[in-house]
């Protein structure tokens, strides 16, 4: 499937099944730097969204503070968004979750509001599986405050200043996969035809979605030496497997050789195809997925696609929260009222 | 030696090992009183540790009415040898000293000029009781039984108490009563009784219930349509969230399928509890959390978004002694000026003060009305001493007819009908704008929610006009909740003065108890009790009315004063600070001293404490 | 149309799109007025943004030596397209508007009242350069060429200054120098040159150089010998970190071993960076952060430990424009109240508050004797328009005499020598107790630092007696911190008035302009500069000495005032609130204006103001 | 070697090789609750002190807050000691350590402390590979808070209250071999015999050596059906090696059959004596410690003993620092005096 030709056409502009244009789905232009990979990664969002037939209205778009953190002002400008403080963006979806757990909450963030001032927030997110997509726009530098290392960039990656950078990084994606995070992917901006079915599948996904998408910060950090550049991460990406989003009501038709490809069921029916998978990678299985990661590292390979999955209780589960949303409780829901009241003093006499 | 004498009219305090299953025989001898109709308060003063440290429980009880803490203990009751000899000097002369002589009592903690009364708890427990631990637990109750024949405790009123606490486990009922008479036999047999210092039944409190303020919090949230709950632990705010789940599993759980109307989550820390908070009030809920002073110091960041970006947020904020971890187990009035002007930049918070556990319900009920009208945070600033002591108060109370007020906010109908839509348009000149809810309309109404500044279409902009406008009409949105805010209650007056007193929370109590004592001593006081900052035109007017204000707080700075100074002009002359800060719950003698210290010194006219830093 | 008339007095502003290299030709083009020896002020006005969006660039020329910004624009100089028919808007009646002629000027941007210069940058540009950046970059330097023949500004200094820039990359030499003749010799051709607004040598500046606070601050750090930086970028004090790294590579990296005599880190977020500083000089060390108003919300917490643990630290607050993320490449002076009162419980927290780059270095250099001989942090409030902006200032200047005051410390001689040790007892009356660094001494002197209460000797306790010794002792340190930072500098009186101004920080300037103006008007205003909070007698006894004294602050709540108000009882009605809150650096118009209605409006005796919430 | 029998004895009171008995690193009673698990590993941090050597005064204990916080006050009476504010132990003590390399620093905190609050810090301390020792005294719960569910408390697992925890737990120890760490250990307080040797391994490495020691709260979560009670951990720990330590300069003696015995050097020359390894695991290779855990889990076993070690830059290395410690610089090192300035100002013109 290819996000340039939906399925549904119309003799102008193609129209999605709820009668939006992919219009409906674009928002104001852009003031990042022309070139920066966040913006791709948000065409990809509109993309995903108007193809999967939602409307926007139904979308919450979250986000912390960063240049990737702007973004949501420049996708789905039909969305209601949550532009939040630095590194807090998992609490603030989570608390919206609680309160409306039918919207679509799309988180954006950096590898800066992630990693660093929002690490505590981001594994607990992570641990107590809120039905979210959380994209982590990585570019291994601070953007928005003039490209300083980020906690992602790698040893000895070089920035545009020219300094080495003697840190360890922080693999986001091996990272979510310890801590339990339910849906693991990993992509790159400039690949839109791996990152639109896995943004989709993350949204079908009933749980916590992560996708670490390396997205180049051309002002900054696209320089020979870093390894976050686009050269540098055409020349080191390796699928996990190649991959297409097969809604609910498709058949699936594509056949491949034994062992070569696998059905991955999503939460409401629809199905992620992957084919040419990898060798000895269990999209179910931590371990496995730990193992390509980490022989991936070992080999400077930027792994890339689903990487893990896994169905499990989000929180409204664990919590056991009414169907319907808090939101939609009335007064008369909530409060006990006076006779109730009676009672309870009672029991203070 | 003269005794003591007094009906209805003393103090008693408990000193026990904490981790001993003392509180609840504390609890019951004083809800047996609270039984008898006659007023009492009682306040627990723990350590900040779990287990085997020196806890005292002191109840007043007082006819009278007056319900804040006493300086000097009548009766002890010293069940711990690790505190005894500081617990032997707090007796006041004449008082009375219980203590357990399974041992005899060590010479170098007697005085002359105290009664001891020894009754040998431990002894008789192990005599009775051979489970250990039961045999801790029911030394406790022994001394109840002894204490109650002393000072004529109804003991009736035990039994009742211990057959409702215990109507499912038959079992333990057993094992008490016999304690319980154990101890009443002991002081029958071998003790002068009743001690000078007695009860008599009053039947003064039909009404009343005896209940602590993180209850009434808890239970307001509740009654107020709470439905996301995140919080953090902390001494001494902990039991707010407590409260709030006990009642919800009660009220809010669908019978038949199991499913909730409520969501709590315990934060991973204070920062992600107020982000939580503020991402469901955004969404549209009612949501709130409960914290102490380094919660809301943590929590600053979010609190200055919270009031730029206008979202509506219930914090309550039990104070306990400060600064840093301070005294986690003492209480204090000290988080005013932070939680007044928390977070950089031009910012104001809404403040309410309760000062009983009736007002922590309605007060945090009014919350999430206050709330949802101005779009802000709005702070409840109680503390350890009202949250996690009992208090005798006026009965819990609901309207039926009573609706949650939302504010505005535009319904999807309204939007549909809307020319164009302005998140941050003021179109009734209050500062006050129409907020919708996410998901609502599929076209109308969407917007982002930001900390950087925007135009009155939420659009994001650096420039200058938009950012100021924003700004003065957020100052205008201050000068509305100045007239919505619960007024100050200003007391009866007292005959004809120039001086009046200012207080606010758990000042209340001693400060009215003060105003009495300084009456009979010839000092007439006016007074005010301050429920709500931004303070509005009553106590503004209350001050300007008097020669001389005091102000009463429970902090070093003068915190509650400062705002006052800088909120409403008025001339620091005027307003003489009278303060307490050691951590207990403050005395009415202690502002009787200080009052008293200022009408016989100097500073009458120009008193030095304006002049300093205090 | 009359022309605007000036020689070395307009304001010239540059309109540019951010990320096109602009800020190197506009640098030059300042620095070569500077080196006419002719008094100058640029500012930065950039968006929150990386590339794309409207920048610009002005220059305040006054030989008087008024470096404060002023409204209204003599000379725009418009490369960009997106902003320009409000930068037509901005330019003075009578005043001239240079602009990029390559497209003609389209017809809705033309003014009766200005005169418009065209010089086909861009066109001169393509057509002499082929790599697109450097035909981007050196478009800017073909404008700075014909400015210059515009007014007379010494194309002489321009070279000199290209020659230095490109010392070692001859090669951008030559496309520079032809660049800048190509706008020469366009102008010198096409246009009456030069304007009536123009410059003219004066060799005024002969000692001052030309450099920003950020710089200063950073550079005084390495000077008062910090060796541990911990900080997280923020604008605008990532370039404090920066600078002081900076130098730190060059004086404190030895030469042979390579090995650093300092170390930064870059923390994961502010509450880290103020962590490790805490560490750093609990350890012994001296060291700093550098933030802005959303870190000093986070470090709060810290900030409360390190006051009631007695750390020293040192903050760099450059203040930007708030509440929450704000406007954050705009200025302002509002986190005053939050530093001032950082955290829960009781604390107050010393100030200091700069108005040049020399008083950056001077004053954070003071900071570290200051931190540690109190024992407590030290918050400098520089802001935006100081830290980044470049300033025509006084050198910085070091004393090699001068030695660190490191404060009462004990050495591990002293400590052997010590019958006991505590670390809390006030041995000299004034608040400040002794450290010892960890380590030093096998046997005596060690305790654990905490923020719970604890006894002169460091031990744990929740004794209120403890407590309130200690609180006292902390407000008695207090006392003695007013007669140690700096004083307010009171400036010589202006004839005989009963009026004063106060101001602070980068409303210096303007302040002081505006003085001058107004005693042209004959209204007369005594002066002073606030330099420390807290505040020294010397300021009280100022405001005492007035009828009224003028607040002069940059923020809209009256931050500065309420703190006068809390910290040294004056009448409200005393200090006149004169406010500007827009993010633009504040001008002397601006408080001419306020002043001046003051005046001519009823509010002189009973201003409305001081009795509303300001 | 058993903690037992010092290696040096005495008539009366055994002193070690700098002369100071054991009661030279102890401290006030502790207020604790009776049978804390705390308390026995503050014990073993004193003993493995005394029997390496140092001297009190120069070990620097820092804390958070907490009961586990709390216990530097009930250890080592004579170290200096930093009791911070909630979860911020691992920033203090970087800056401490940044001041002054030399003294050794050991970091206590609590499952709250480190897992919820403290997860930024923690990471990010791991990340630096700071020179210190960091133990988790790891009861599942918060303690001093009277017994909430902690981030690590295990799912399933049941409180004193009766509540049965509806969260994943957070696993420290692999969480700390994902993000680098690179001396990772789990223990019991229960088991001297093997904390005693793992501690002073920790002191002995170069690096940030991190001891995750499961220690029952008697008080609030020491109940049947928690997984972090005495029984419990008793029942369920399995270790990855028998483990002695051995300082420098002894001589290794005992003999083991080929491959279940293995030696691993520590960064001053003393070694760790592990026998009786478990099949497969590899104490320096990632991956290995990663699947050891993961099949630990999977059995739900509680895997301890030396789990990963690896040799790298801590911090000062990265940083370059002096080897003299920072605070030892005088005003003449430190301070380019009046003479550059004149440069630098020339610089301004
Ligand atoms: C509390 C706080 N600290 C610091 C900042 C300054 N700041 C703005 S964006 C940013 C980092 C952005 O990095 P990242 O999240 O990677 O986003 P990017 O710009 O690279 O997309 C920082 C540190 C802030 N806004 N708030
Ligand atoms: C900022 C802040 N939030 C909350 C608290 C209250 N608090 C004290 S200890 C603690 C948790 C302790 O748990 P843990 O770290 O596991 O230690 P334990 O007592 O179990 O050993 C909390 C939440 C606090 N002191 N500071
Ligand atoms: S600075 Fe980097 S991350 Fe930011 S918009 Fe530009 S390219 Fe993108
Ligand atoms: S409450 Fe638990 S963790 Fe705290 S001291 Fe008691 S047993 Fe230990
Ligand atoms: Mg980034
Ligand atoms: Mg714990």
């Amino acid at each position: 499937m290819s996000y340039l030709k939906p399925a549904f056409r119309h003799p102008r502009t193609p129209k999605n099944k709820i009668g939006n244009t992919l219009k409906d789905y674009e928002a104001a232009m852009s003031t990042l730097c022309a070139g920066c990979g966040h913006d791709s990664i948000g065409m990809a969002i509109q993309l995903a969204c108007f193809e999967l037939d939602i409307s926007p209205h139904r979308i919450a778009k979250m986000s912390g503070i960063g240049c990737s953190s702007k973004t949501p002002a420049y996708f789905l400008g039909r969305s209601h968004g949550f532009n939040s403080v630095h590194g807090r963006m998992p609490s603030v979806t989570t608390g919206a979750n609680l309160a409306n757990k039918d919207l679509v909450y799309i988180g954006v963030s950096g590898d800066g509001d992630s990693a660093s001032i929002g690490m505590g927030q981001f594994v607990h997110v992570m641990r107590r599986n809120l039905d979210m997509v959380y994209i982590v726009m990585n570019n291994g530098c601070y953007g928005l405050t003039k490209g300083q290392d980020s906690a992602t960039a790698d040893l000895g990656s070089i920035s545009k200043a020219g300094s080495v950078n003697a840190f360890e990084g922080i693999d986001l994606a091996s990272l979510a996969v310890e801590l339990g995070a339910s849906f693991v992917a990993q992509s790159f901006s400039g690949d839109k035809e791996q990152l639109v079915p896995l943004i989709k599948a993350a949204i079908k996904h009933k749980g916590f979605a992560f996708i670490n998408v390396i997205s180049p910060c051309v002002t900054f950090n696209n320089n020979a030496g870093s390894t976050k550049s686009y050269d540098y991460v055409r020349d080191h990406r390796e699928a996990t497997s190649a991959i297409d989003f097969v809604p609910e009501e498709e058949e699936i038709t594509a056949s491949y050789a034994e062992g070569e490809s696998a059905q991955v069921a999503l939460h409401d029916g629809s199905v992620l195809q992957l084919n040419k998978l990898a060798q000895e990678w269990d999209p179910h299985d931590r371990l496995s997925a730990m193992q390509m990661l980490y022989g991936a590292r070992e080999r400077s390979e930027i792994l890339t696609g689903l990487i893990y999955l896994e169905q499990k209780p989000e929180l409204h589960e664990t919590l056991k929260t009414a169907t319907v949303p808090l939101i939609d409780f009335s007064e008369a829901d909530l409060c006990p009222g006076a006779g109730a009241l009676e009672v309870i003093n009672a029991g203070f006499r | 030696m003269t005794q003591r004498v007094g009906i209805n009219d003393f103090v008693v305090r408990f000193a026990n090992v904490n981790g001993t299953g003392s509180a609840s025989a504390n609890n019951l001898f004083a809800k047996a009183i609270f039984r008898m109709g006659i007023p009492i308060s009682p306040k627990n003063i723990f350590p900040s540790n779990i287990q085997g440290l020196p806890t005292w429980y002191e109840i007043r009880v007082s006819e009278e009415g007056y319900l804040g803490r006493r300086e000097g203990v009548d009766l002890m009751v010293s069940v711990n040898p690790q505190s005894m000899l500081q617990d032997v000097s707090s007796v006041k002369p004449g008082g009375f000293f219980v203590y357990d002589d399974t041992k005899p009592l060590s010479p170098g903690f007697v005085r002359e000029d105290i009664t001891y009364i020894g009754i040998p708890m431990t002894e008789m427990s192990n005599k009775t009781f051979t489970n250990p631990r039961v045999r801790q637990l029911l030394k406790n109750i022994i001394y109840v039984g002894g204490l109650a024949v002393l000072i004529d405790l109804d003991i009736n009123e035990i039994e009742r108490l211990l057959t409702e606490q215990f109507e499912k486990k038959p079992h333990l009922m057993a094992d008490n009563l016999k304690a319980l008479h154990l101890g009443i036999d002991y002081v029958r047999e071998h003790i002068a009784y009743p001690l000078p210092i007695r009860l008599e039944r009053r039947n003064l409190l039909s009404d009343s219930i005896m209940v602590d303020g993180n209850l009434g919090c808890g239970l307001g949230a509740v009654y107020a349509g709470a439905t996301v709950v995140a919080w953090y632990p902390i001494t001494p705010s902990t039991s707010v969230a407590e409260a709030y789940a006990q009642y919800a599993r009660v009220h809010r759980v669908d019978p038949e399928t199991g499913k909730h109307r409520y969501a709590i989550v315990q934060a991973e820390d204070e920062l992600a509890a107020i982000g939580m908070v503020l991402g469901a009030t955004w969404a549209g809920a009612r949501a709130f959390t409960a914290t102490s002073g380094p919660g809301v110091s943590l929590m600053n960041e979010f609190l200055g978004l919270a009031y730029f970006a206008e979202l509506p947020a219930v914090l309550i904020d039990v104070q306990r002694t400060g600064p840093s971890t301070g005294m986690p187990t003492r209480t204090q009035q000290s988080d005013l000026l932070l939680a007044a002007y928390a977070s950089h930049g031009d910012t104001k918070h809404v403040l309410l003060f309760p000062s009983d556990p009736t007002e922590c319900f309605e007060l945090t009920a009014l919350s999430f009305d206050l709330a949802d009208r101005f779009q802000t945070p709005i702070m409840l600033m109680t503390d350890l001493d009202l949250g996690m002591n009992d208090y005798v108060t006026r009965p819990f109370a609901w309207d039926d007819g009573r609706q949650y007020d939302r504010g505005k906010h535009y319904s999807a109908e309204e939007l549909t009908e809307l020319v164009s839509y302005g998140r941050y348009l003021d179109l009734d000149g209050d500062g006050v704008t129409y907020r919708n809810t996410p998901g609502a309309h599929p076209s109308i109404g969407a917007y982002t929610t930001r900390g950087t500044s925007r135009d009155e279409y939420a659009r994001y902009t650096e420039d200058s006009r938009a950012y100021k406008r924003n700004m003065e009409r957020l100052a205008l949105k201050w000068e509305t909740i100045k007239g919505e805010v619960p007024k100050a209650r200003i007391y009866e007056p007292e005959g004809d003065t120039e001086y009046g007193m200012l207080f606010f929370g758990t000042s209340t109590q001693a400060a009215e108890e003060a105003r009495d004592l300084l009456a009979k001593d010839g000092i007439n006081l006016n007074a005010i009790r301050i429920l709500a900052f931004p303070f509005g035109p009553e106590a503004i007017a209350f001050i300007d009315a008097h020669r001389q204000v005091f102000v009463i707080e429970q902090n070093r700075d003068a915190q509650m004063r400062s705002m006052l100074l800088i909120e409403a002009g008025i001339e620091p002359t005027k307003l003489v600070p009278v303060l307490h800060y050691d951590g207990m719950p403050i005395t009415a003698d202690t502002i009787v001293r200080q009052i008293n210290d200022y009408f016989t010194t100097k500073h009458r006219d120009s008193h030095e404490l304006s002049k300093t830093s205090i």
